[in-house]
This record gives structure tokens, sequence and C-alpha cells, in this order.
């Protein structure tokens, strides 16, 4: 069962207090009524599905009820990071090294990934 | 009774002067389950504080710990998790998320002061519900408390982790609450009313181990 | 193939045993097949089997990372029935269950199909209005089934809590007599048996890398040991088909879950038939060897971990001590998980691809155990004629640009 | 009655008290501080239990987890069974009532054990999967006789009398295992300051120390242990928790513990001072950092026959000699391939009774051990083991000669020594269940023979657990580790205080598991290698040579490991069996991975107190206890209890459900009725962006409602399938009120949240829940004006308050919001008001509504009006494939609206532009007295053949006493272009009942009667 770090209540929590809401930054197109049928099917149905790292809205519903971004790796379920909506990971498959990129995120992940270290 | 601060937005008192019978969210529980009285052996005493003013604050922070200080002489706590209470121990005002706060006060203030923080706020952008029928406060004091605390709810209370001015909502058995620890000897549950018969059951059954005792 | 009867067994034991022959051979892959599978579970083996034996193509291999069978062949609650709400998914969950009714005589491998009913309860109106239409629809379809009220189903289960004082007091059920369960195992070794008699190539231990594909069409793949090469592939990898999809250049509408089922220790027969509930969210059945095995709903997140969360094995066993209150002090033996490949129409994909001769069988969710040989059989005739089966046409992937969803959340609505 | 193998003195009981106890029937004696399996051995009991496939007799192996015979079934009455208690577990207590699980008509004469002894051959692995196939109609019936045969315990029958509970518990530092590791790292990480968890499963803390021979600053090791806990037991940062099983470690250090706090007192849970006490509590456990200080369990030897009652695991012939006072037989053989076990013959000897010899499996045996029982005079027979068991129902003989353990063979000539015991040792297995149960796998150290658990983050093993065996090591390893735990948490180290023990010089162990016999393993006498499974080396033998080479699928060929026990004595021996016989190494088979739960948990425990009453929350509202005083029948709504009818007492009988909706039906067309809707879900909604962010969630227009108005809405998913509907009025420019249904509030909610946070962060809006602040009530039916000016200070002139307008003033002197919305068709108000006042209001409507008839109704009545006037409920009506142009709703369709709305977009793809979908009608019975069943499928053609082409289905039904007749909705294919059609709804009775397709509106279809 994960201990989740929640980026606004700035605590870790127990998973129970949050709900999984599928893959993270899928944005709904700018100007439906462009779209193709088939650019929309991808829009509602068509996800990343990665063995490993992976981004993924979830929502502290028991809580602050606030949606928020998690990088886990699906394999071993090791939290990497959170971090709020609107901003970007900086743990992602491509720097899976765990190398965080030069994002302004770097310094709250590398906190985070202390923390980690607890849960 | 109706003020309307200005065009845009409708308040409105949901309280009457008027002597009418009021029953609180546990009335119906006290029929059906009973109360327990404490005892000298309890090691757990709960007690409702009904009919409470409870106003759900939404908006940014300076603005409202600005108009809050400035309409009742309070901060709004500057941490996730901060409860303020003042030096009546009759107001507090906890962090629920990053918009949003839970004002506590006196049942029968809570109109006045929604009219006064909104003019307070003007412009800004922010809303302010009054939520006050719709969720009471349970009190829940004795040496046993925090392990009665430990069999309902998920979060750690443990004093290290969860000291004085701290408040969470958080998972209470298959429901929903918000922890509060104004003091010392007291914890709060702030419970929402249609779920106050099933926390009530739960706390009576998982208390009778502590001889748990309600005041009335 | 060896063949296997009481007769033989006796003659077995007087030789002690020694003669046994080898259930599958463990062959070297071949350069080029005429059809690769990629997935040695349940389904991927009985396509195998059906191409061999029906469609007379031999010359195939099944390609499979682990051991075959190991993946959610091994991790299921192996209930096997075909009371689905929609024409087209009852038509191919039918067509399985008919193929399940023989399948023991069929790959001279017993399966242990238990035909002992599986009792779908309703605790709400909402509930029970769901299951008249289900049952309507299918009797209507040629599927067996009926509604029972509380009564009828206290009958069948006497010792589940049927009473008003239940929080969600059972109202009814559907009832399918000719539902059931199977050995899960028995399966993915009987058509591996079946297929490798056959002359398919059951390749274990090795692990497909990626594709090979020319001007949008396929013909090979990379694998640990080597290409293999064929102009036919058929994917059918459960949890694992949004990766191979992605070795393709595909993105499929799967996410892939946890799964969890647990089993009490053994006890002598108190239960003996199926029973479900969407409602109070679990369901049992007692096993051969005296194991309640029980499950319930997938967990919410991604996972390929074969493992998920414990709050819901709580929840599982709270429904299960809700409808059974005297399994109380009955002890849970063991948990697990498995990974399971869920559609946002809880309905399979058979389907063709944007690569030529590159085919997938997946998003089962929750399903796939009991529609092993249906599904089996009709990627089989898909594959050899290069046309979609008619009772797989429904599931193209294509419905989800289209619209045509095939939503069977209701019937699918407890994990199983 | 005499306890003949208990021994004079010695052993941690209490001699000064005597239990009573009965085992299949008989009663027996033994003292506080037996187990149930000690007091057996004690009283020379050998055959506990008969075995699960071949109904051989079966004895006590083992003393803990890992025994796998001793499974018996406990308890005195039917409420109190416990099924598949082990017997080693099981702390005696006066009463207790076992028998055993298998054997009929009783254990000591078993009948099946005849099918089993001629049987047996017939029953290699998997021989269910070569037979019982013709003919195929016969395998239910063969299956209800392999049924009969199947399990070991059984269910009780009744309730369980016992109460369960859980505790969510956070430590720094969890320890689990409370031997020298365990209580070594608990000190080191307990004195730092770090929160500390100590669990132990067993009735005392103190693991090996409480049997073992060795002396901790020079005196007997159990008082080092008595000391240490009792310095925990002082720390207010430890925790200690006995008779408490670490079951399942989960992701991000999240263990559950199971602890048996009445269990060891007695079969059901006494009182404590007048109040329950729960059998057992589940510790939900996140911990900082995990120390796994579970040791090692010990590995039997694969001999023949070495399932007879008298074959021991030789650590437990100690544990029973120096814990239980207890030496289960006379004359003991021992084989080992270490000297650790030698403990055994020492302790053998020294409570007077003969070891006859010890077979070392090495060569040339050495180490203090060794040399003790030389000194001793005991026999050493060198290169040796013991190839095969003699007896039937108790050893009677042992079966000795030199091994050739490189090539798998027997070396010399075997003798047979005289003995009534057999114990061996083939090493020992690091228990690393924990850790793999997220999925680690562990590492093959071929050093120590035995896998080693790979830890995760956060967790760490000590002792025994990975491998580090001499006390003194483990005692300091257990420091080290429970050190860096606290350090990892925060909390400063402190300086290492260990117990001085002296080092021991011990020989190395040699690999041996299967003992090879003068027979080929398919022919020799059954090695058996999972004792509760009956599995045999030929078994594992026969699975290999027909194809099944990873382990994976041995286990599951042959059910090695898939008992209770879980294979804890076999599953290592298994993987070398299999291993030999592939001729592959022990890694390259493949690792043992083990599932939670370590040893079962009761369902109970997991259950906790979510049962029974507690099962669910049920949610009241503010009127509940006048609904309850009313006789109503409820219905569950989510989690909502809402009333469904209300019957009445007629002429001296309670009213039918149909003739009581029936007449509150007519009230409300007739006369007024009044409904509890406060279940409705109610979202404030403040802000500039407010009317915009409606505009985007609903498929309808709201640009232009004016404060003081109400608007139907209909929301959608971006699929275009309709989700939810509801209300929702204009208090202020910046501020509305939305309703939801009662289903649907949280996830309305939520759906709003989401958008606004996720993809228009940018729209200055708040939503709040204020479902629960207000009560509502619905007053509807021709005389609701009159009643309500009674009570009321609003002007309720049909102008100055129209339909679909909002208004606030006093209701019974309480403060209210008025809603003239209308879901029935009558002239209608929603009277909203602070939930605390509510009953106050709701009577009062009462007290005036008598000369008006006010007639409560239920969800049913309201069911019932509102379909004849075609609304829809989402989620009966509709059920995810639904799209508003379906439902006829053009008009709530906002097309032209300026942003594509949720929904909308998807409007157009092929399938849902069809003509032909399914598309909302209403339906009449061509017979007035047919209610259609809700569910009911609709065909065209009645006389096609099965398969029958399905066009539709009835969503709602219902007896109409204002049509008096039956009426329904329904989606038929194509549906508004067939008004008046016939359609025919074929029934399981083989009625074939017929309904012409009409306007879903029934009644007053110009909706006249609500705006009067």
């Amino acid at each position: 069962m994960f201990y989740i770090y929640c980026p606004y209540c700035g605590e870790h929590r127990e998973e129970e207090e949050f709900h999984p809401k599928g893959e993270a930054h899928i944005v709904r197109p700018e100007d439906p009524e462009s779209c193709s049928d088939e650019e929309w099917g991808d829009y509602l149905f068509f996800r990343n599905n990665p063995r490993g790292i992976h981004h993924e809205m979830w929502v502290h519903a028991v809580g602050c009820r606030k949606f928020f971004n998690i990088t886990r790796n699906t394999a071993t379920y090791e939290i990497l990071e959170t971090y709020r909506m609107g901003e970007a990971p900086s743990i992602t498959a491509e720097s899976r090294d765990g190398q965080a990129s030069t994002g302004a995120q770097a310094e709250t992940s590398t906190a985070q990934m202390q923390e980690g270290v607890r849960a | 009774m109706s003020n309307i601060v200005d065009d845009k937005v409708k308040t409105f008192d949901t309280r009457t002067e008027a002597k009418v019978p009021v029953e609180s969210p546990l009335a119906y529980s006290y029929r059906r389950s009973g109360a327990p009285a404490p005892g000298k052996d309890s090691g757990a005493v709960l007690r409702e504080r009904p009919f409470l003013g409870h106003l759900v604050l939404r908006g940014g922070a300076i603005v409202l710990d600005e108009a809050l200080r400035s309409v009742l002489d309070m901060p709004l706590p500057g941490e996730p998790q901060g409860l303020v209470v003042d030096a009546s121990g009759e107001r507090s005002v906890q962090w629920i998320s990053p918009d949003e706060w839970l004002l506590i006060v006196p049942g029968g203030e809570e109109f006045e002061l929604e009219n006064r923080l909104r003019e307070a706020l003007g412009d800004a952008h922010f809303a302010i519900a009054n939520v006050g029928g719709g969720q009471t406060l349970l009190e829940l004091e004795g040496a046993a408390s925090s392990e009665l605390l430990m069999k309902s709810v998920i979060y750690d209370v443990h004093p290290r982790h969860f000291p004085v001015g701290k408040a969470v909502t958080t998972v209470f058995a298959k429901t929903s609450v918000i922890l509060r620890r104004p003091s010392e000897e007291r914890w709060e549950l702030v419970v929402r009313r249609s779920f106050a018969d099933y926390v009530y059951r739960w706390l009576l059954d998982a208390g009778e181990e502590y001889a748990i005792g309600v005041e009335r | 193939m060896q063949r296997y009867s009481g007769f033989g067994l006796v003659k077995h034991a007087l030789s002690h045993h020694e003669n046994w022959q080898r259930q599958w051979r463990n062959p070297t892959p071949k350069k080029a097949y005429d059809v690769i599978i990629v997935g040695g579970g349940g389904h991927g083996l009985g396509t195998a089997y059906y191409l061999a034996k029906e469609f007379g193509i031999r010359n195939v291999a099944v390609i499979e990372k682990g051991w075959l069978g190991g993946g959610n062949t091994a991790r299921n609650t192996t209930i096997v029935r075909s009371n689905y709400l929609w024409d087209e998914a009852a038509a191919l969950y039918e067509h399985s269950m008919k193929r399940w009714e023989g399948l023991s005589q069929d790959l001279n491998y017993n399966v242990m199909f238990s035909q002992r009913g599986v009792l779908n309860l309703g605790h709400t109106l909402q509930d029970m209005r769901d299951i008249q239409r289900r049952v309507n629809a299918n009797r209507l379809n040629g599927i067996d089934g009926e509604v029972l009220d509380a009564k009828g189903v206290q009958e069948l289960v006497p010792i589940m809590d049927c009473s008003k004082n239940a929080r969600y007091p059972v109202m009814g059920a559907s009832w399918q007599p000719r539902a059931g369960v199977a050995r899960h195992d028995a399966v993915a070794w009987g058509y591996a048996r079946g297929a490798d008699a056959l002359g398919v190539d059951i390749l274990q231990q090795t692990e497909v890398t990626g594709f090979k594909i020319r001007d949008g069409q396929v013909y090979g793949v990379h694998t640990n040991r080597g290409d293999i090469e064929a102009k036919t592939v058929g994917c059918v990898a459960a949890g694992n088909s949004g990766v191979l999809a992605k070795m393709a250049g595909l993105k499929l509408p799967l996410e892939s879950h946890p799964l969890q089922a647990l089993v009490s220790e053994p006890l002598k027969p108190v239960l003996d038939t199926v029973v479900m509930s969407n409602h109070v969210h679990g369901y049992i059945s007692q096993s051969d060897k005296g194991d309640l095995v029980i499950g319930a709903g997938i967990d919410g997140y991604n996972g390929y971990g074969q493992r998920g969360s414990y709050p819901t094995v709580e929840h599982t066993l709270q429904a299960i001590v809700e409808m059974f209150p005297i399994f109380s002090r009955v002890r849970m033996n063991r948990q697990w998980g498995g990974i399971v490949d869920t559609c946002p129409d809880a309905c399979p994909i058979i389907s063709k691809t944007k690569v030529k001769g590159l085919y997938f069988n997946c998003g089962w969710g929750t399903g796939g155990f009991k529609a092993t040989p249906g599904s089996a059989h009709v990627f089989a005739a898909s594959l050899a004629k290069g046309e979609m089966h008619p009772l797989a046409a429904p599931f193209s992937i294509d419905r989800f640009n289209t619209g045509a969803l095939i939503d069977e959340h209701g019937a699918a609505g407890v994990a199983h | 009655m005499s306890q003949p193998n208990r021994l004079a003195r010695g052993g941690r009981l209490d001699r000064s008290r005597e239990l009573s106890f009965t085992f299949n029937g008989k009663t027996y004696r033994g003292h506080p501080g037996d187990t149930l399996a000690s007091a057996l051995l004690a009283n020379g009991v050998d055959i506990v239990n008969r075995s699960f496939k071949y109904s051989r007799p079966r004895g006590i192996v083992a003393a803990g987890a890992e025994e796998p015979n001793a499974v018996v079934q406990l308890g005195s009455t039917e409420a109190a069974q416990v099924p598949n208690v082990r017997a080693t577990q099981q702390a005696l207590f006066d009463g207790l009532e076992a028998r055993s699980t298998n054997g009929w008509p009783n254990v000591q004469r078993d009948l099946m054990g005849v099918i089993g002894k001629l049987g047996g051959q017939f029953m290699p692995p998997g021989f269910y999967y070569k037979t019982f196939m013709a003919p195929a109609s016969m395998w239910m019936t063969y299956e209800k006789y392999i049924r009969k045969s199947a399990g070991l315990g059984r269910s009780p029958m009744e309730k369980d009398p016992d109460i369960y509970d859980h505790f969510n518990r956070h430590c720094d530092v969890l320890v689990i295992g409370a031997g020298p590791a365990g209580l070594s790292a608990a000190l080191a990480a307990g004195r730092s300051g770090a929160l500390v968890i100590l669990a132990d499963e067993q009735e005392e803390m103190g693991g090996s120390l409480l049997d073992s021979r060795e002396l901790l600053d020079e005196r007997p090791a159990d008082q080092w242990v008595a000391e240490a806990v009792e310095e925990l037991a002082g720390l207010d940062n430890v925790l200690l928790l006995p008779r408490t099983t670490a079951n399942g470690y989960h992701d991000h250090n999240f263990v559950t513990l199971h602890e048996r706090r009445t269990e060891h007192l007695g079969e059901t849970a006494p009182q404590k001072g007048g109040r329950r006490q729960v059998r057992s509590r589940l510790h939900r456990v996140r911990a900082g950092q995990v120390v796994l200080a579970t040791g090692a369990h010990e590995r039997p030897l694969v001999y023949g026959n070495n399932d007879v009652p008298g074959n021991l695991q030789a650590g437990a012939v100690s544990t029973y000699i120096r814990r239980y006072g207890v030496v289960p037989g006379n004359k003991l053989v021992l084989s080992t391939s270490n000297d650790h076990a030698y403990r055994a013959a020492l302790d053998w000897a020294e409570s007077g009774r003969e070891v006859v010899a010890i077979a070392d499996a090495r060569a040339e045996p050495s180490g203090e051990l060794v040399e003790q029982a030389r000194a001793k005079g005991i026999r050493i027979i060198p290169g040796a083991a013991v190839l095969e068991a003699r007896g039937q129902s108790r050893v009677t003989g042992a079966r000795v000669a030199r091994v050739d353990l490189e090539g798998f063979r027997v070396a010399g000539e075997a003798e047979t020594l005289d003995c009534d015991t057999i114990a061996s040792s083939g090493g020992y297995s690091p228990v690393i269940h924990l850790a793999s149960h997220t999925g680690a796998r562990p590492t093959w150290r071929e050093d120590i023979l035995g896998f080693v658990p790979n830890l995760v983050n956060g967790v760490q093993a000590a002792g025994g657990a990975r491998g580090v065996y001499p006390t003194a090591e483990v005692l300091a390893d257990g420091w080290a580790v429970g050190g860096q735990a606290a350090v990892a948490t925060g909390f400063d180290a402190v300086e290492a205080s260990l117990p001085q023990v002296a080092a021991r010089q011990e020989g190395k162990p040699v690999a041996l598991y299967q003992v090879p016999h003068e027979k080929p393993t398919l022919r020799g006498p059954k090695q058996f290698v999972d004792l509760q499974n009956d599995v045999t080396a030929a078994a594992i033998e026969v699975a290999t040579r027909e194809g099944f080479e990873s382990i994976e699928h041995v286990k599951r060929y042959t059910a090695m490991g898939f008992g209770t026990d879980q294979g804890k004595l076999g599953n290592i021996n298994g993987m070398a069996i299999a291993a030999r016989f592939l001729g592959r190494s022990i890694p390259e088979v493949g690792t043992t991975v083990f599932r939670p739960n370590y040893t079962p948990v009761t369902f109970g425990a997991v259950v906790g107190r979510h049962c029974r009453e507690l099962f669910d929350p049920e949610r009241y509202t503010a009127m509940h206890q006048w609904h309850v005083e009313h006789g109503a029948e409820f219905e569950d709504v989510g989690q909502w209890k809402r009333p469904w009818y209300f019957p009445r007492r007629i002429e001296g009988r309670m009213e039918s459900m149909r003739e009581a909706v029936a007449r509150e039906c007519r009230a409300v067309r007739e006369k007024v009725g009044i409904l509890d809707a406060s279940t409705l879900g109610k979202i404030d909604i403040q802000g500039p962006d407010a009317r915009e962010f409606l505009g985007r969630v609903y498929t309808n227009k709201w640009a232009k409602l004016a404060p003081g108005r109400v608007r139907y809405g209909l929301m959608c998913k971006d699929d275009g399938m309709v989700m939810d509907d509801g209300t929702t009025s204009c208090l202020g420019e910046n501020h509305f009120l939305m309703t939801t249904s009662t289903g649907g509030a949280a996830a309305v909610l939520e759906w709003l949240e989401l958008w606004h946070q996720t993809e228009w962060p940018e729209l200055e809006v708040y939503f709040n829940s204020v479902t629960d602040h207000w009560a509502t009530m619905t007053v509807t039916g021709p005389e609701a004006r009159k009643l309500l000016a009674e009570i009321t200070d609003i002007d309720l002139d049909r102008e100055a308050f129209k339909f679909m307008d909002w208004r606030e003033g006093r209701m019974a002197d309480v403060p209210a919001r008025v809603f003239r919305i209308s879901f029935t068709g009558e002239l209608a108000y929603e009277i909203n008001v602070q939930a605390n006042y509510a009953l106050h209001v709701w009577e009062t409507l009462f007290a005036h509504g008598e000369k008006y008839e006010l007639t409560p109704y239920g969800t049913e009545t309201m069911h019932v009006l509102r379909a004849e006037k075609g609304f829809i409920i989402a989620g009966q009506d509709t059920d995810g494939s639904v799209t508003p142009e379906d439902l006829g709703m053009h008009w709530a369709i906002g097309y032209d609206k300026p942003f594509s709305w949720i929904g909308k977009r998807a409007l157009t793809r092929p399938d849902t532009a069809r003509t032909d979908r399914k598309q909302l009608v209403g339906l009449k019975p061509r017979d007035p007295k047919v209610v259609l069943e809700e569910g009911a499928q609709i065909v065209f053609d009645p006389d096609h053949a099965i398969p029958m082409p399905m066009k539709g289905h009835v969503t709602s039904s219902y007896y109409s006493p204002t049509l008096d007749s039956g009426f329904a909705l329904a989606v038929v294919k194509g549906g508004q272009q067939r008004m008046g059609e016939t359609v025919y709804l074929p029934m399981a009775d083989g009625q074939v009942h017929e309904a012409e397709i009409v306007s879903p509106i029934f009644v007053d279809p110009k909706g006249e009667r609500q705006n009067v």
C-alpha cells in the first residue's frame, strides 16, 4: 500500500486518502470541433501503459481534494516524485537513471526522494 | 435576514431567533443507540458541540489572512494542517487545502461574520459557504482517546506527529472526518451530518474496551 | 501423443510411472514459421492449437517470455460463465462456453470444468433491473439463465445471509446453471500438450524484443534467442499487450491494473456454487481442494507488479463475511495478484492493426479466463483467414474512434 | 493421568497448575506454557492426523509455524469452531477441545488409509488431469466424490461470537521477530529514542534463546531475554507485541501484524471487566524502517517413509525438551548434514533417554557439538544418513547407510537401528517470506546453502533471516541493523552493549536434501517433500519427466507448497530435487516466491470492525427518525437510507407496496404529498466565471439565466454519454446552487473540481458541497400552495412566484429557500432549510397538512410520478451508452454555444450520430393490466427464432393509478421515428406482451398542472 507525498499538504499520507485518476498530462484538445474522429478517440481512450516510469494523476480525495501528478515505476511501485498540477515531471522514462533534469522541479524532487527513503 | 452584499452573491442567514425545536446531527443517534454515561473508569469521553457556526473560506491565503485579522483579529494558519484557536478557545480556523479554510465560531456569529468578511474582501476572488447545518463537532477526551483514534482513523495520531495546533482531513473507518488537536487533552472531530450516526456508533463500539462515556 | 485414460494410469502405475512422456517438447526455434503467437498463456496456446487442429496451420510458434501458462492463466479465480449483456459479448462468451463443454475430451486432458452454476446477486432495485435486463437478453440469445428472488437464492446457498438485517439485503440474483469453474493450469497445459502434438513449437523463456516491420507489413519478431520470421503475428499477451504494442509503434486503449485474489485454508465442502456480488463487491467459490477462492475488483492504478494494495483485500473479505458471516473464523491462507489489461468498455480487443499481418487479442480485463476457448478459436480463425471471424469483428480497435463501444461494465462489474 | 513423555524437570512451564484438554474425544492433561503440540507429545499421542491424499498416519514434526501435519479442528461448540489450527502454535488452555481434521472413522484406524496404500500408486502427480474424462457427462459425479475428500478442517456453521479490530500504527522502526537478532535490534533502536514496535509470533519473546544451550554473559540465555524484554517494556517509545505475527509486507513499508489477543485464553474471547475483548487485532503498520529478524527454519532431510509418526525436525526435538520439558520418544536416531543439529542428540541424552546413533552425512564430522556428543559416548556414523524409516503408526527403526553425496547413491551396506524417533536436519533456510511479498526475488548463497532476501529501501534483515547463525554474530548483527534503522529515521546511534557469548567452533555443513536410496526414486519407498500435500520426491521426478521444468510448473503440477504451511519445510528441498533431476543448479530451477500471509489469518481479523452494523455507513437525513416512526420501508440509494414507501395499516393488515404507492400517487395528483429530497447533492458555486463554467459542463445554455430563476441541466462525459442531471438555480450573478442526483453527488463535485483544477484553472470559481447543510422537502400537489401559505411569509401568488423561480423567506419560522420546480408534474415547491431545523418544519407541515390530507411519499411514488411525465433517472433510464439526443432532449442541447462543451464533439462520431440508435420512448402495454418487467427485452418480430434480434429494453415500468394502466419508459432502436408501432416483449414464462410505442410523457403533456 502506497505512502504518497501530497505536494499540497506537504506530507506523506496513506494511499486510502487518494484516488488514482489515470494517466497524467492528458490535455483536452484546444478545438474539439476540428479534431478528426480518430484524434477524438485518441484523446478519450488511448493511453500510455508503460511498464516502468509512468506519470499518473491522483486526487487527494480524503484530504485537500487537489489533483496532482505522480511519477511512479509501475513495475516496482516506487514513487519517484509527486508534483502539482501544471508542473512538469523532473524524472521521465528518458531520464530514468534518476538524474533529474535541470527543471525547476529538481530541488523539490530531491527533497521528496529523501523523504521517499521513509516511504 | 437576507442580506445581499452585492448583486453578485446571495448570502442567507439560515438561523432563526424564533424559539423552534432544533435537532443536532446526533439527536437521532442518542435515541437509537443511547448514550452511556461517563464513569470513573472511562478512558474516553465523547461530547457533541452542536449548532456551532461553520464557514468554509475559499480564496488566496494573503487576502483571506488580511480579512480574517481585520474582522476577527485572528491569522490564517500559515502552514498546511495548521489550526489556530483564539484566546477564548471559542473560535478557530484551520487549513483544509491551499485555497480552503474552515472557520468555526460560536453559533449565531457566522452570518454576521460572513458579511463582514465579504465586506473586508471586497473585489477579491473568494467564496464563503455556510455549512453549519451540515456538520457537527465532536470532542474526545480521556487517556485512551488516542488509542480509540488509532482504531478509527488511518492518520498517525502519535503526539510526535500530531502536536497541538494540527488539523487534518482523513479517513475514519469508512467515512472521512476532520481531526483536530486544539489542546493537549482534547481531540476534535468534525463530522458530516449524514455520517454522524455511523461515526457515533463506531466510536461507541470501538470505545467499549475503554468504557467510553458520552456527555450530553 | 500418449493418450490419457484410467486404464493408462494403471499401466503406468505398474511400471512405476517411469514411462510418462513429456507433455510438450522444448524445441529450438526455427528461422521462420507460418504464424507466430506471442504469449503462451491459455489464449495463445489455444490459438495455436486451433490453428493446427481446425485450420491446418501447423508451422506455428508460440513465444513465451516466461513459462507457459505462468501469467493470468495461473492467477485467476477460474470462473466460467457466458451471461453477458450485449449481443456481441454474449455471443463470444457463449461460443466459448460451448467449447468449454467438450474441452476435456477434445484435449484428452481433464480441465475439470465443473458446471456448478454461478449466482450474480442483486442488492438494490437497480441491481435487480440490471439483472432482469441481462437475463432477458441472455434468454433471447439462447443462453441459459433465470432470475431468482431472495428465497430462491437462500435455497441454493443455505449458508449465505439472505436476511433483511444485512446492510444490503439480497433481493435476488441471476443464475446461470451451465456456468462454473475450471482448473486454470490444466487449460494451459492441455492446450500446450495438444498443440505440441500437432507440431506447434512452444518456445518458453523466449522474449520478444521487437517486431520486424517493412512497408507496413510485419514479417517477424526479434527475440532474445534471435530473429524469428512470420508474416502473420498474433499477440495475446494480456497485461503486457501495451508494452508489445509500443514496440510495433502502436498505442492501445488499455491500462494494465493489478487484480488481486486470495484463498482460504482448505475446508471440507461447504459451498457448491459460485456466488458473485457487484454491489457488496466480492465473489467466492470453493475449489475441489477445499479452498475458498475469493476475489473482487481491480486496483485503480496501473501496475505490473503482480500485487495490489492491501485495502482491496480488506474490502473483499468484508464483503465475503457480510455475505457469509459463518466464515468469520475461517482463515485466509494466501493472496496474490495478476496484471489485467482493461479496456474502457470492459470488452476485449480482437483486431487487426495498422501493421499488416499483426493482430492483437487483448483487453480481456478481468474476464479472460472464461473466454479462453472461444477467444482462441475466433482468433485462430481470423489469423488463418486473414479476416476477422464474425464473432470477433465487433471487437475491432476501431470502435474507440467510431464510438461503437460495447459497455459491459454491468456484467463485468466484479472482477473475476 | 500420567504424561509419559514429560520430563520431571525443565521447560518453561507452570507445573503447579494442570490443564485438562481433549483430543479426538479423549481427555489429557498439560501445563500452562504448553502448546497443544507439546501437550500431545507429552501424553504420547503419536498420530495427530491423516494425510490429505494417501491418508497416511501423521505425527508432529516441528515446533512452530512450519508444522505441516498437526493441523486440527478446535472448538467445543458450533459457533466456536476454528478449522486448521496448527497445534504447534496453539497455547494450551483449560478445556481446549481439538480433533483431527482427517481420518474416518477415526484417525487411528482410517479406512481411507487402505485406499491410500492400495491406490497411492495410481495417484501420480496430475492424475486428475489424466482421467475422469469419460464419459463427459460423468465429471460432475466424479467431482462430487473428489470433493468429499477435500479440505482439512470445516467451517463453523454459526455466526462468530467474537469481535475483531484494527489499529493503525506508525513507527520509526518495526522489528519483526524477538529472537536474539530482534531483541538486539529493538534495544539498539529503542535506546536511541526511535519509536519502535517489536512483534513476535510466539507466546513468549526470545525465539531460539528460549531453548539455547549457550550462555550469555555466563548465564542461561533466557535470563538475558527476560532482562532485555523488561528493559524494552519500560521504554515509552517501544511497543512490544507478543503473539503477533507479521503476516504481510506491502509496498512502502506497510506491514500487517496479526495479534492474537485471546486465543491462548479460550476458544472464544473471555470478557474483561464486563466488557467484550477482541479475539484478535490486526495492526496496520506504516514503518519508517523494517528490520526482519525472522530467523531461519530447519530443513528436514527427505528419506523413505519420513512421514511416519516419530520423524521430527532435529531442532524441534531440542525445543520440546528444553522449552516444554517433553521428550517425544525413547530411542533416537539423528540424521544430519550439520553440527547444529547435534543439540538434539545432546538434549536427548541429557534427558536420560537413549541416543542410538547419529548418522552424519559428512565424512569427517568435527566441531564442538560433535566433540560433546563423542564425549557422551554417542555413536556417530560418519558419511551416513537415514535411508528409510521403519514402522507404520510409529517409527520402529531406521535404516542407515553410508551415502555417496556426489554420486547420489548408497555407498555401503544398510544397517537397521532399533529406535522410535528419527530426528533430521538438512540445514537451515532463512525465513525470507516477508521480504519476497513485494516480489523481490531472493538470492541463493552456496556458502550457507540457502536463499537470502533481496531487500528494498527501508527494509533490512538481521541474523538468521540473512544467513547469520552463530549466536554472538546474530546479536551483533541485530544491534548493528537496529542501530542503522534508527539512524535512518533521524535518531543518533547509541554505543553497543552486547552480552558476551563464547564463540563456538562449528564444522562446515554439506548439501544434502533428498537422501539416496538403494532403489530408484520411483521404485523406492515414498520420500515426502511436502507432507501436508503428500508431495514426494517421486512426484517431482515424474513432473520433470513430463516437461514441467520450472519450479513454478513443478509446484503447480504436484501442489507442492500450496498447503497452509506454504512449503516452509519442503520448498527448498523440492527445488533441490527438481534441480537434480534436471541436471541444473538450484537457482537455475528458479527462486521461491512467497505470498502473504506468512501464516494464515482469520477473516474476522482482516475484516475487523467493518462488519454487521458497521459494514458500511448508513447515511440518514434530518427527518430519518420521523420516517422510522411512520413505518417507512427504506430503499438503499448509495449509502443513503431513503423512504421507499409508507405502508399503512388498513382493515387490520398492512398495505401492499402497490396499494401504498397507488395511494401516495393519488394523494399527489389529487391533494398534496411530501417527499424527503434531502439526499440530492447540492453544490454551492461562487465566482465571476461560475456561469461560464456551467456552460462548459452542462449541455444546455446558462448565459441568460437570471437571479431568482432555476433551470434543468444535463451533464455528459466527453464521450457524449449522459452522466448526471439536476437543476441549477441562479442565486446571484456570480452565485449558483447546483443539484445533482443522490448517487451522483460526490462524483459530480469531483468532476467539477477535475475540470477546474486540470483544464480551466484560469476560471475564477469555487465549488463547495452544501448537501448536508440543507434539508430538502418537496411539497407537491394541487393543494401545495394552500398548505404552504399557512406557514410561510413568501408570496406564493402564481405570478409573483412562477414555475422555475426560487424565493427565500420563512417556513414555520425558519429561514428557507424555496424552489418552484417539479419532478411530479404537479404544482411543487422544494423547501430547503438548515438541517437542524428540518424536523420542526417537516412536523409543522404535517400539523397544518391534515386538512389537505398531506401524504408522505417515498422514492417509489416519486419514480412513478416522474415516469408519468417522462422525466428520466440518470442511471436507470440511462446506462452510460445514452446521449442527450437518444433521450429526445434536443431542447437541452446548446449546439450553438461558443464553447465546445463537454460531450459535444463526441455526438458527431459515426456511431453516436446514427439515427437508429436506441432512443427513449414511452410504452403502452396493449393490456392495461400488464405492468411490463423492468429490463424486459423488446423485439419487433415475436416469431423470430432464437437468437432473437433485440431492439431495446424497458428501463422504467410502473402501474399508474392516474391512468389506471401499466406504462413504461424504454429505449428502442430508432424509437423516436416509430411512434404508434407495436413491439413485443417475450418473457421467461412464455408470455409475449404487446406494447405500443408512444410519447414518454403520459400525464399532462402540455405541462399545465405544474404551472397552476
